[in-house]
């Protein structure tokens, strides 16, 4: 394609309004894209004066005591939306709002790699009791049923389970910090 | 009281958030997934995510929602309705883990969920209620003598009914034999429970109910009321205050009643009693709401005041010593849902492509949605209250049909021109109606 | 495929309103996706329920008396807004409501046609008095201070002069009527 | 009356309309080819385009607007604020053509016009003026003999002066030749008109004024007072109802006088006399505003009234027998302006890409904006009115800022970022602020 022709082309689909264009010919192919109005989609505030979205609170602090000895009543199963195929479909599961530091990793995943999602709304604990080891760092292997950490709800500590086999590539969040549903926590590769 | 959860969504989470924001609290917006992008998340100071779309699995999670007050350090939970509202385990809960509910306590939301124990207090303490049986019938022929006692028609009533079945109108005492067993037979196959009791019919009944407000310490007040009649499968569609047919002296009665009713019980919070109006203008009690009502803002006008305000105020242990003081002109409240009143009011979720709101003198909008906002299909089809105030009725009905004029939402179907042919309705503006109302009334999809 | 094809099916696409449209042909394919929102960026109020713009009140009576013998005393000249090219760019100044069935002549102007058009708001009237002639019939050919109509406003008549030499193509305004500022009375052929 | 067409646009064109809507009338907007898209023209009855952007081609012609009337069967016309609204001229054409003109005789708005007439009759009606030179001075010695009489500081003004050009501050006998020859030789040759007049100087005074209503058969009321010190380059930027320092006392003083001088001219219609207030609380006249007044919604909010409704009435012959009753809370108002605080609030114009008004209880929007409106350059950059009522000042405030934090407004600048930061200024909480306020606050643009 010549390009006078995409510049043709080009000028054409701005125009148009669309958002997006494709064309493919022999062995050529063109994509041509505009964000104007894509944004009208989202709402399009501007940033709130006062922060919001729980991960962006400054305020947030440790829980006052740490737990003196958890004591795992309720499992917890890890949930199902922690393995969705490495690809950007993982993002349907997580809110638009959700701007974890995390979720930029999201997109970033590598193809065998999986994220384990905060099945409820918690503090997150690595280890069982302050005076222990954590349950598991970064590198090591872990297998289906493995405990990967403790999240403690209404004073109830809530172990997650690993569900699919792999090794910890992540850690995605600190020890004792508050979590939301669906918050990613470890990044899982599987290959 | 430093900071408030909302366990809540929608615009009632909104409402709240902004009252506690004039207030000086701080708040905490909790959501599932399919309300990332609501209103009230972006409101409110802190927001968590609790759970996915499913109401189950997120709402209506108690331990979810302590769960998110404990992590961001939240003293109070307010329930807004629906969801957890009425949900006395939840009140127990909170009070458990130290923070304040906003609402009445477990036991008078227990005591009030149960509609037969709920109508025996009411009536200890002086309410007129719908006479009837006291309890479960022991027979048909006590029935019958009851029915011929109390007058036709009455209502022969499965004690473990509802939703319209085991429930019998009973028009004259030969049909009595008859219905009764049809009605028991009904119950026991559906609830595997035959026990019966009775209740006089009251005829074309005006749905009214008067808002309260106690401390819990015995003081209770009264807002007066609002007519509800309006109404489509006890959905409520349209609500206003004053009434047209409540005087100062049925306000007075209907008012006084009420108040005693709560005083009896103690209660606590904001409180709504309803009661069905008769022709007559006898009143008798039907239920105590023990929440807000999607339906306050109407008693706001005309009082002139924040009613969620007051009920943080006796949840933070304010005494309730405001008194009643005359209602001030006239305000109506269509609820705007996001449902096809062409198509039997079926709901039409989608994204809203265009949202102008109506303004000006005497118009309020309590709305959580906006341009771009998509209508999650997991919650009710409620996406905005339009409220207008104006000094009479009629002004009321003309602010509320230039309201909805300039009222745009494109790309979900609402009920906006339902409501401009029913405020064109010679019945409702000559204020003659009942809840019958919706059973002939016509949307006419072409006009 | 040719650009002029892709320009048909890029402005089919966004008229339609539809979100995504793909066409292969044999080594050819074209993708063209669009936002729902693009129409946000004009105002996209449903039709109010009451009429508006002028032209389509459908209440609108000719003045009750018509003019007894009018007296031109304030001759107003054609508008300059009356001469643009026969292009698209008339509409330019034509505002954006303004809905009369002139507006759609105005795209259909042919190569040497021009619009002359109301330069004040006021009551049309074809002719000085009732029992005269029109100044014109279509099919005339006018030159430059020929007097085209009359405007009525405020009791003055304002007669409107023709400011560039053609042939009456079509009238279209019919006499008595009320017209607008920037109303389309005449299409003039300058051929 | 039957149908009413607005000589006007914007925020104001669309208020009428509502209210014109309300009463059963019709209406008919006016239109330059620059607001084809505005609200005003869709929400009206009728439109009719008048001519070109430019205001001197369409909103300032009398003869455009009276044609407009014609070909509509407008019978009366509502002049709004600005354009033509104090144009005495217009008045006596719309009179002359058998339309009801909106607003005072051609000769009120005359005589209210020409400063120094307005004063003299005001005086002569027993409403307190500055205290000043009878007319021109005879000379520098006359004007220095009368100014050790009312005492320093003093202000000699041209006669013809404006712009405050040909004006000087005198604070003591010493500099007062050198200073009245400065203004008399700078007025001479600004305006070739060397005479000169003296006024005492309130000093550090506020801006209060109070609204009226006259029937022109001789009744007069008044709504209160309205408090407009916030002020840059004479512009008001917010205002309030009541005035955080006028009290029962001097709130019955000033309205009795303002009542007084309206009465005297035998006023009819609705309009504002503007009074200069000092520290002592003494307050002087100093203009009548013939007409209805940007901010009168903080009027309306506090005494529960449509003002523009009783401006109508009276036009239509109602007699005004409605007396003064106690001011309701309180109500702000701040002026949404399409302005760059950060850049000496110079306008900017363009297309709104989003916008998103505030809601809820005591909150109200007037607006003629919406998402992908284009504000024209043409005219005044005011593109939405914020009104808020609440119980107290303390309260409305909050209010306000929960309000202005909710408004979205995408695609220009806008002064809502200035009222944020004046709301939280410890002066203007305090309510003490003259009309010199906006010479020290300062705006940060990266706060």
């Amino acid at each position: 394609m010549k390009l006078s022709k995409i510049q043709e082309l080009l000028q054409m689909v701005a125009e148009s309004g669309v958002a997006e264009v494709e064309v493919e010919e022999d062995d050529f192919k063109i994509t041509i894209r505009q964000n104007g109005p894509t944004v009208m989609m989202q709402p399009s505030y501007s940033p709130p004066m006062h922060g919001y979205g729980m991960p962006q609170q400054p305020q947030y602090a440790p829980q006052p005591q740490q737990p003196q000895a958890p004591q795992p009543q309720q499992p917890v199963p890890a949930p199902e939306t922690s393995a969705p195929a490495a690809s950007p479909s993982t993002s349907d599961s997580a809110p638009a709002s959700d701007t974890t530091g995390a979720e930029a990793d999201d997109g970033e995943l590598g193809a065998n790699e999986i994220l384990v999602k905060a099945p409820i709304v918690g503090t997150f604990y690595r280890a069982p009791s302050p005076d222990s080891d954590p349950f598991i760092a970064e590198g090591d292997r872990v297998g289906e049923g493995d405990v990967l950490c403790i999240i403690e709800a209404m004073k109830l500590m809530n172990e997650i389970e690993c569900e699919t086999p792999g090794v910890i590539k992540e850690i995605l969040v600190e020890d004792a910090e508050p979590v939301e549903f669906d918050q990613p926590l470890f990044i899982v590769d599987q290959s | 009281m430093k900071k408030v959860l909302i366990a809540n969504r929608g615009e009632i989470a909104l409402r709240i958030i902004r009252t506690c924001h004039e207030m000086g609290l701080r708040t905490v917006a909790v959501y599932s997934t399919a309300d990332a992008d609501s209103l009230h998340v972006r409101f409110a100071d802190e927001a968590v995510c609790i759970g996915p779309p499913s109401s189950g699995e997120s709402y209506l999670r108690p331990d979810r929602i302590i769960a998110a007050a404990e992590v961001t350090g939240a003293d109070a939970i307010h329930p807004g309705y629906g969801f957890l509202s009425e949900n006395a385990e939840f009140s127990q809960i909170c009070s458990d883990h130290d923070i304040t509910f906003i609402g009445p306590r477990a036991e008078t939301i227990r005591m009030m969920g149960e509609k037969s124990r709920a109508k025996k207090t009411m009536a200890e303490a002086g309410v007129p209620v719908v006479p009837g049986s006291d309890g479960i019938l022991a027979s048909m022929e006590e029935g019958k003598r009851l029915a011929n006692e109390i007058g036709y028609p009455v209502m022969v009533k499965a004690s473990a009914g509802g939703g319209g079945r085991g429930m019998r109108l009973v028009r004259d005492p030969e049909n009595f034999e008859q219905r009764y067993e049809g009605a028991r037979s009904e119950a026991d196959a559906a609830f595997g429970n035959p026990d019966m009791y009775l209740e006089k019919c009251v005829m074309n009944p005006r749905h009214i109910e008067i808002q309260l407000l106690g401390d819990g310490n015995g003081n209770v007040m009264h807002y007066g009321e609002r007519e509800c009649s309006i109404q489509r499968r006890h959905q409520k569609l349209l609500e206003e205050a004053p009434s047209p047919i409540v005087d100062d002296d049925l306000r007075t009665r209907m008012g006084e009643a009420a108040t005693q009713g709560a005083a009896a019980i103690n209660y606590a919070g904001a409180g709504t009693i309803e009661f069905l109006v008769d022709a007559e203008k006898n009143f008798y009690f039907m239920e105590m709401n023990t929440r807000i009502q999607v339906e306050h803002p109407v008693t706001e006008e005309v009082t002139d005041c924040d009613i969620i305000e007051h009920q943080i105020q006796v949840a933070m242990g304010e005494t309730v010593t405001r008194t009643e003081s005359p209602l001030r002109g006239h305000s109506i409240e269509c609820r705007i849902n996001a449902e096809d009143p062409a198509r039997k009011f079926s709901p039409s979720p989608g994204t809203i492509t265009a949202f102008h709101q109506p303004g000006g003198l005497g118009v309020r909008v309590d709305t959580h949605a906006y341009t771009g906002y998509r209508i999650p299909p997991h919650y009710d089809s409620m996406i905005a209250k339009l409220i207008v105030h104006a000094d009479t009725r009629e002004r009321a009905i003309k602010r509320m049909k230039r309201a909805l004029d300039e009222f745009v939402i494109e790309g979900v179907k609402t009920t906006i021109p339902f409501h401009q042919q029913l405020l064109e309705n010679e019945d409702f503006k000559a204020g003659t109606f009942d809840t019958q109302f919706m059973e002939t009334f016509t949307f006419d999809p072409d006009a």
